[in-house]
């Protein structure tokens, strides 16, 4: 149990409380403001994975997985807004 | 021969992406392409039959690196024996009947080089099945087709179309995951997915009963849907007949064959080996196929629905022959398998044309038309002979060769119900004639006309291949067939194939 | 208060900032495939996410997006292609997808030209691909409506 | 064991939302649960424990690098199983989407035209 | 022209910092690439570019950073306190404020910045109106308060971007 | 002589059927008239000859299936027989189908090809081989009646179905027999060397798949109904080539082959396939009595006649097999000249209704001379034919013990009487229709086929023995038939029918000689007056069919000849009922919910996974 | 980690921090009563958290082939992060969800309130989401 496992751990719980709000919503908003949370953290766990391993390879996740988070967040809010994708 | 194999798969390939490429430049090429690309594919084919020499190769030189007992992710893995010469050939040339009929068929669709980019996709797909040396290429190539052909049943994008495909991706999808679970497991159990590898892992009792056991459920049960065995069957008369007709031909003719009876028998008699649960399964499952199929196509109005519940119906057949679990039910097996793409492909085909000409695929609707499209009309007469069994037609044969195998493996009672089945595949398409092709014409269609020759040519041509095989079968077929079985029938032949193709 | 197509002003903005280096930086990660993860797959995935941004922000007329959109099957094709063809040069090393480009060291970027070619097909072809994905599922009724039909 | 307890459970959430859901949606978000169960399935068996991604550093020996890292076949597996089940999941989507234009619901009991 | 040059900089920076290798032939691909998507770029007019090459811009730029750093380290404190507090101190709405910066990729830099800084939140950017939502509206005049904060960032956003 | 030759009655009807497939009308006739004849030739040919030809073809597992095909005294009569009813049938059709635009669809091919798969059921020696003509044929009724017109498609359906379903069961059959492990299994010569016990569940299945296939094809209850069906829609030359004589050929040579040679029945089973003869005997008559369309009553005959054959095979006695064998080759004569009679009529007269015709012998007296010698020869009058293959029926009912067999036998032979005087006094006899009054006699062509018939049924009447010994003795390869028959055989009566001949034409003379010396000529014709109209000549007629309203009065037989009127009994619509009922609930499981159809996969799965970890 | 140097704690104590704002962002996401609350506190602190925990590996690995990724990365998440709150709230807002009922003031629906909107005919969000 080092040190960065006790960051990980945090991360999960955080991720779990993320996870809480998906569920509960109560409105869509609610929840994909919890799915673009759970991407940032995301990247906040490969930082984690980065300084476990020493692998860039978790880097190019996290920059990767931010870009995917935030498109994915814009196609949401977009939906949220009731307009269609390419408007 | 065999390294020029992995052509069977890229021919399809380069097709399915030109089609999309010349979009931009004429849209009209994709279907000088397409043709030309059945040509190149039915040439190949027919090579590949002439050469009698079988063997494995390693497409992809990075791979098969053996280090310290350990080998890495190697190249895909090509075996060329006489089963999948059998199917290659098979598919060649339904497809290149299929390519030819779809140019005039097709012509009133939009979005044609989409159509024979999927179309092909599709056909690299089957090819690739069939040449797949290893279980996890063969999934790969497996979900191709599947794709390609999940995307070609909602071509139309009407509501039926769209409705038709997402059950059948759905169920498609559970197969394929059941598949693949097998395919790990597979893994897990014997360390390979060189098919070869497994097989010798299998033969030197490597992998304990209940593994095997467990695994061979899932085979059975994920190439059991794809190839609509009964209680798996249930997307197939939705999925058939909602693809545009060339389509459904490839579909019903081709595509439930490679993905499901191919893989069943490259899986079951080449690797796992048959034993005898497969076999009580195969024989009970492939009944129920067979009467329940044809109870339902006997109801149908809709033609291509009949059609297509008929498809399961012969599927049965197929189920039993291979269930036998002996060289001649094999054979049987493999020739109704190759016999139905055939005949089924062509009723497929004159369904569509018999649609075109009458707006309507309801049998109750037409009427007569035997006078009207002659050339159709015999097409359709002849391939409707031979799914029911009628000499000399083929279909006659590979019944027959089915009834004599379970006689001789002593399953009388499914011989029974075969023979039953065999009869009221007759009624229906009895039915299917007496409604549509003669008795009177309907006065709505009184200025119907015959197709063009484009369309009606290829489906005679089958017809005629219905017959031919029918008649000439003895003159090299057999050896064919025999060829095939024996590749597919022995273990340790396979074995030595690909590992001493390394 | 809706101003102008597409999302609203910052999110352009940003998006506008961003477009130029994902794309970028999604061929750095295939070029580099062979030596760190990624490869073509992934870079293909990054660039086919810039596209859809582009559509997302700016909406299905304007931007890079709705350029490449209009030739989205095609590039799709051309990648895939790319990558038959490269298959079938296999033959001038004597079989079906060989490396027919001389090896070289390992964990040095020029070393194995086949295999970054291979991952350039593969970005096109992935690129195109998920972004042509991408369209047929939110733009259904838009941009390839006009492609598909019955007679 | 906690893993294989964790690929039980997503197959029943999987199968649950493929049969019990009745809107189309979640039938497809149950069928890509299972999708990723059979995908952990894979990982499972590729995984070794200790052992790091199969990916060859610079200057590492071969048998070092065998010797520590894990299964790199399962990976491959994964990874084109991944791509194979994104394209799957595109297409349905899109196929869903099209079934609410052509019946006005995502209801998937009321997606019935098709029968006998 | 201009612009697309500094497009092209930044662009090959990236993908420099991304490969991290200076092997001629990704270099040379990396030059290639980086001018294709500047030219690429060329249409959505990323004025932003050419300002960030002027060292005095860029200089007030990398101070910007950890002066913003603060700012949100503060505010993160300070919504931190809020939210685990068992009474939940907030007093949420949305307020209206005015900036005076005058360019686009201003007031967006602006908007952004507002965003990052915790219990502020820009809703929407019209104009020059910027409706953000707060955690705690002060009690007294709440317009002016956020116009205040507003300035400080508005001074550093004029010298990079304006 | 070539063993080649033996393949050529198949070869020319066959080769020529398929070239007058791609010919124009009038040619195709002339090759159908041309090619019958040559057959006619090739059989005749054949008829002294015991060659066989042999070719291995393709040899599969347990299957083998050998191109041979072989020729004995018997195969060659019949050969012949084939190809004189494809010739007499080409004849009659081509002056039947005369100024009405010639013969529907290519109908002088498929009767080619008819003929060409019967000579292969007749000389094949393998019998895969026969079951692959005997399809042919099956095939060819259905083409002939579904082109011949459009209302031919429900008929021919029907048929196809029965026929089909007789031929499943002859493959399952001929599967089951040849699955017994000897080589060349289905050999004749293997199944005639190693006949089949059917002592057990095995050999008594056996035995009834090949006997349903027989049966279907010969038409017998219950496997007839398909032959009143057709009757109607097919033409007269169709009905009298293929349903009337050709495939009563085929299926009882099949079952004769099969009860004599191949399966040794015991008992039991030879009283069931009596019993079945006897039923069909008097079911059909039955049916017939109560026709008024002289084809449909025609076809009620030719399955009434069957069951003499099957009764006679059945017996299991020498002599019982004889006659049964020869009444086939009877029936066909006579049965042929009864439907060209009933065809000729149809067409002078434009009706096959038995109320609307009378009158007719002096207009067609040709064909009323034919029909009548037929007619009496169907009835078992003495001495035609049907006389001769009738007793041999009768004393091997005796020679079995079975005296209800017997009387059912005789019983059906006097029915068979009334029902054909009713149909000469309908058709020819009694007064004739206003409506009739311009017929004139068929055409030469139609004449003469029935001619040509009728003067064999008196031919084979009066010299009976000659066909027995020359023809049909070989079939249980007994060489010398015709001394079993003169007294060798346990019979319990011999019949002469020279004497018998000799004694019959005196006491015609006889009467004749009387009938003028009593005046029988004179007869008086004049108006009838009711209130002082002429009544009109229609309504005073009395037809035949009015004889018979009384069988519909009697209680229970009329009630159960109304119902197998209706088709209460029909096989084929009661299969079809409960084929609806199987059909409806199956689809109604298919609701089209994505949901059930993933509960049958995971059902289907659990039970491969049950038969695995379970079983 | 397992030396602990001057550069090693100071990542550690970056990233704890960082770690220590994800955590209470996300209690925050848990807490807060509306939308654009939960918008606020968790956006802002987890993007926080993880800029610092970014952060922290720059200071453990240098300005090297990971520190410059990570610095890459740490633009992005501060570009992409608070874009994407502004694109929830605004949406958010403009689909009718209404601000907690005890919030003081909303001048954007103020200010919206003459603007041409058109939400009719718009799909109903819930049915996907859900
Ligand atoms: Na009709
Ligand atoms: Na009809």
């Amino acid at each position: 149990m080092t040190f960065l496992h006790v960051l990980m751990a945090s991360l999960v719980v955080s991720m779990f409380l993320c996870l809480y709000r998906v569920m509960a919503g109560p409105t869509p908003a609610d929840r994909t403001v919890s799915v673009d949370i759970l991407g940032v953290l995301m990247v906040g766990f490969c930082a984690v994975l980065t300084a476990m391993t020493g692998r860039d390879v978790y880097m190019i996740v996290g920059v990767s997985w931010s870009l995917l988070s935030f498109v994915a967040t814009l196609a949401l809010a977009k939906h949220l807004e009731g307009r269609s994708f390419d408007d | 021969m065999v390294h020029l194999a992995p052509l069977f798969v890229a021919i399809p390939l380069g097709a399915a992406f030109l089609s999309l490429l010349v979009k931009a430049v004429a849209p009209r090429v994709a279907g000088i392409l397409s043709v030309a690309a059945a040509a190149a594919l039915l040439f190949l084919a027919v090579v590949a039959l002439l050469g009698v020499d079988s063997g494995a190769t390693a497409a992809g030189g990075w791979g098969a690196v053996s280090e310290g007992g350990v080998v890495f992710l190697g190249g895909i893995v090509v075996v060329l024996d006489g089963l999948s010469r059998l199917f290659l050939i098979t598919v060649a040339v339904v497809a290149s009947a299929v390519v030819v009929y779809g140019v005039k068929y097709m012509a009133p669709y939009t979005g044609k080089p989409l159509y024979h980019s999927l179309l092909w996709l599709m056909i690299a797909g089957m090819n690739g099945v069939v040449i797949s040396g290893d279980l996890f290429n063969l999934y790969v190539f497996l979900e191709i087709g599947g794709i390609a052909s999940y995307s070609l049943v909602a071509f139309g994008t009407k509501g039926e179309e769209v409705e038709a495909s997402f059950k059948y991706l759905v169920l498609g999808c559970v197969a394929s995951a059941a598949i693949l679970i097998a395919i790990a497991l597979t893994y897990s159990a014997t360390g390979a997915l060189n098919m070869a590898d497994v097989a010798a892992a299998v033969a030197a009792g490597k992998v304990p009963d209940a593994a095997l056991f467990f695994v061979s459920a899932l085979f059975l049960a994920g190439f059991g849907l794809k190839a609509a065995m009964m209680p798996f069957h249930a997307w197939l008369p939705d999925a058939h007949p909602s693809a545009p007709a060339p389509i459904s031909a490839m579909l019903s003719g081709l595509l439930i064959k490679t993905l499901g009876i191919y893989a069943i028998v490259r899986i079951f008699f080449s690797v796992l080996g048959v034993g005898w649960h497969a076999q009580v399964l195969l024989l009970a499952f492939g009944s129920i196929s067979m009467v329940g199929g044809v109870f339902l196509a006997l109801g149908q109005d809709d033609f291509k629905r009949l059609l297509a519940y008929h498809s399961i119906s012969q599927m049965g057949f197929v189920f039993v022959a291979l269930g036998v679990n002996t060289t001649l039910g094999l054979v049987a097996g493999l020739f109704h398998a190759v016999n139905h793409a055939l005949f089924k492909s062509a009723l497929f085909l004159s369904s569509g044309s018999l649609e075109r000409i009458t707006g309507t695929r309801k049998l109750s609707e037409m009427g007569g038309l035997v006078r009207r499209a002659p050339m159709t009309s015999l097409a359709t007469i002849g391939a409707a002979l031979s799914i029911s069994g009628i000499p000399p037609f083929n279909g006659f044969w590979s019944k027959l060769l089915i009834i004599v195998a379970l006689v001789s493996g002593g399953h009388h009672a499914v011989a029974g119900i075969a023979g039953l089945t065999a009869l009221m595949t007759l009624m229906s398409f009895i039915k299917v004639q007496r409604k549509a092709l003669f008795g009177a014409l309907p006065e709505r269609l009184a200025g119907v006309r015959e197709v063009s020759a484009v369309m009606f040519v290829p489906v005679l041509a089958l017809a005629l291949l219905c017959l031919a095989t029918g008649i000439l079968w003895p003159l090299g077929l057999s050896d064919l067939l025999d060829r095939a079985a024996a590749a597919a029938g022995s273990v340790g032949d396979y074995m030595g194939l690909v590992t001493g193709g390394r | 208060m809706n101003d102008g197509p597409g999302m609203s002003l910052i999110v352009r903005m940003v998006s506008r900032w961003l477009l130029g280096f994902v794309f970028v930086y999604g061929l750095g990660v295939a070029l580099f495939g062979h030596l760190t993860p990624g490869g073509g797959f992934v870079g293909g995935v990054v660039v086919a996410c810039a596209l859809v941004m582009s559509i997302l922000a700016f909406g299905g007329k304007q931007g890079p997006g709705a350029f490449l959109a209009r030739a989205v099957t095609t590039l799709d094709a051309a990648g895939a292609l790319m990558f038959l063809a490269l298959a079938l040069f296999g033959y001038v090393a004597g079989c079906f997808f060989t490396n027919w480009i001389a090896r070289g060291e390992p964990a040095t970027f020029g070393s194995t030209w086949f295999v970054i070619l291979m991952n350039v097909a593969i970005l096109v072809k992935v690129g195109a691909g998920a972004f042509a994905g991408f369209l047929a599922i939110v733009a259904f009724g838009h941009i390839l409506d006009a492609e598909e039909g019955r007679p | 064991m906690t893993m294989w307890a964790l690929l039980i459970a997503f197959l029943a959430v999987g199968f649950y939302g493929l049969l019990a859901k009745r809107n189309v949606i979640k039938k497809i978000l149950g069928l890509t649960i299972l999708d990723h169960a059979v995908n952990l399935l894979l990982i499972m068996i590729g995984y070794r424990h200790g052992g790091c991604a199969p990916i060859r550093l610079p200057g590492e020996d071969h048998a070092g690098f065998v010797a520590r890292s894990v299964d790199p076949i399962p990976q491959a597996l994964v990874l084109t199983s991944i791509v194979i089940g994104l394209g799957i999941t595109m297409l349905m989507v899109a196929l869903a989407l099209r079934i609410r234009q052509c019946y006005r619901t995502l209801d998937g009991t009321e997606v019935n035209r098709l029968k006998g | 022209m201009f612009r697309v040059i500094a497009t092209f900089v930044f662009a090959f920076l990236v993908y420099l910092a991304v490969t991290w290798s200076l092997d001629p032939a990704s270099v040379l691909i990396g030059a290639a690439a980086s001018l294709a998507a500047a030219v690429a770029m060329r249409p959505l007019e990323l004025e932003v570019a050419p300002l960030l090459l002027l060292p005095h811009r860029l200089l007030f730029a990398v101070i910007y950073v950890p002066v913003l750093l603060w700012y949100v380290i503060r505010a993160n404190l300070d919504v931190a306190y809020r939210v685990i507090h068992p009474k939940l101190p907030i007093r949420p709405g949305i307020v209206k404020a005015r900036t005076t910066l005058k360019t686009a990729a201003a007031r967006v830099l602006l908007a952004n910045s507002i965003t990052l800084t915790p219990g502020t939140l820009t809703v929407d950017l019209v104009g020059d109106a910027l409706y953000i939502h707060r955690i705690a509206v002060p009690e007294k005049e709440p317009e002016a308060e956020m116009q205040r904060s507003i300035e400080h960032f508005e001074g550093f956003i004029r010298r990079i971007l304006e | 002589m070539n063993a080649e030759l033996v393949l050529l009655p198949i070869l020319i009807p066959g080769v020529l059927g398929l070239v007058a497939l791609f010919l124009p009308g009038r040619l195709r006739a002339v090759l159908g008239f041309l090619g019958s004849l040559a057959t006619l030739a090739a059989g005749l040919a054949l008829v002294s000859t015991r060659e066989s030809f042999h070719h291995a073809w393709l040899v599969l597992g347990p299957l083998n299936l050998d191109f041979s095909f072989r020729v004995d005294g018997f195969t060659g009569w019949l050969s012949a027989l084939v190809g004189l009813c494809a010739f007499f049938t080409a004849l009659y059709a081509a002056d039947f189908f005369r100024g009405r635009g010639g013969a529907p669809g290519r109908l002088y091919a498929w009767l080619l090809i008819a003929a060409a798969g019967a000579e292969g059921v007749v000389l094949a020696g393998n019998l895969l081989l026969l079951v692959l003509c005997w399809e042919i044929v099956t095939l060819m009724l259905f083409v002939l009646v579904i082109t011949g017109s459009p209302e031919g498609a429900p008929a021919a359906a029907k048929a196809f179905t029965i026929l089909g379903f007789g031929d499943v069961a002859l493959i399952l059959g001929t599967v089951l027999l040849g699955s017994r492990g000897f080589d060349h299994p289905m050999d004749f010569a293997t199944l005639a060397a190693n006949p089949l016990a059917t002592g057990d569940l095995f050999g008594v299945l056996t035995f009834l798949l090949l006997f349903a296939g027989a049966a279907a094809k010969a038409g017998a209850v219950p496997l007839h109904t398909w032959i009143p069906t057709m009757a109607g829609p097919a033409s007269p030359p169709v009905m009298a080539f293929l349903p009337a004589s050709l495939d009563k050929v085929l299926g009882i040579y099949l079952l004769a082959r099969v009860s004599v040679s191949w399966v040794t029945l015991t008992p039991g089973l030879q009283f069931a396939v009596m019993a079945v003869g006897a039923i069909t005997i008097l079911a059909g008559v039955l049916m017939a009595m109560v026709q008024h369309d002289v084809k449909r009553l025609l076809s009620f005959h030719a399955v009434s006649q069957v069951g003499y054959m099957v009764l006679g095979i059945g017996t299991g006695t020498l002599v019982g097999v004889l006659g049964g064998v020869f009444h086939m080759v009877n029936n066909a004569i006579y049965k042929a000249c009864l439907f060209f009679g009933a065809g000729a009529v149809e067409r002078e007269a434009g009706t096959r209704d038995l109320g609307k015709l009378g009158g007719l012998h002096r207009a067609m007296p040709v064909t009323f001379l034919c029909m009548f010698v037929a007619a009496l020869s169907i009835s078992g009058v003495p001495p035609l034919n049907g006389f001769v293959s009738k007793w041999l029926v009768y004393q091997a009912c005796v020679v079995a013990r079975q005296p209800l067999f017997l009387v059912a036998a005789l019983f059906g032979s006097v029915l068979t009487l009334a029902s054909f005087v009713k149909v000469l006094h309908s058709m020819f006899w009694g007064a004739r229709p206003p409506a009739l009054d311009g017929v004139n006699e068929a055409g030469i062509g139609m004449r003469l086929p029935m001619v040509g018939l009728a003067i064999l049924c008196v031919l084979l009447g009066v010299f009976g023995g000659a066909p027995l010994d020359q023809a049909i003795g070989p079939v249980k390869d007994v060489p010398a038939a015709s001394v079993a028959l003169a007294g060798g055989l346990d019979a319990a009566g011999t019949f002469r029918p020279g004497v018998v001949t000799i004694l019959l034409v005196i006491g015609v003379l006889a009467g004749i000689l009387a009938a003028h010396l009593g005046g029988a000529r004179a007869r008086r014709v004049r108006s009838v007056f009711i209130g002082g109209e002429p009544l009109d000549r229609a309504q005073n007629r009395f037809p035949g069919t009015e004889f018979y309203r009384t069988v519909h009065e009697m209680p229970l037989l009329g009630r159960t000849l109304d119902a197998g009127e209706k088709g209460v009994f029909d096989v084929y619509a009661i299969f079809g009922k409960l084929g609806g009922g199987v059909i409806r609930g199956l689809r109604s499981l298919h609701t089209g919910v994505i949901t059930d159809y993933l509960f049958w996969c995971l059902l289907g799965l659990g039970a491969v996974l049950a038969v695995f970890f379970w079983c | 980690m397992t030396e602990w140097t001057f550069g090693t704690v100071a990542a550690a104590v970056v990233m704890a921090a960082g770690a220590l704002f994800n955590l209470l962002g996300c209690i925050g996401l848990v807490r807060l009563p509306d939308v654009y609350n939960r918008v606020q506190a968790s956006t802002k602190c987890v993007t926080l958290g993880t800029l610092l925990l970014l952060t922290g590996v720059i200071i453990l690995f240098g300005f090297g082939s990971m520190g410059v990724k990570a610095l890459v990365c740490l633009w992005f998440v501060a570009m992409t992060s608070p874009t994407a709150a502004h694109a929830i709230g605004r949406a958010a807002h403009r689909s009718g969800i209404r601000l907690w009922e005890k919030s003081v003031c909303d001048e954007y629906a103020k200010d919206r309130e003459g603007a041409v909107e058109a939400p009719a005919g718009s799909p109903p969000a819930e049915e996907v989401a859900r």
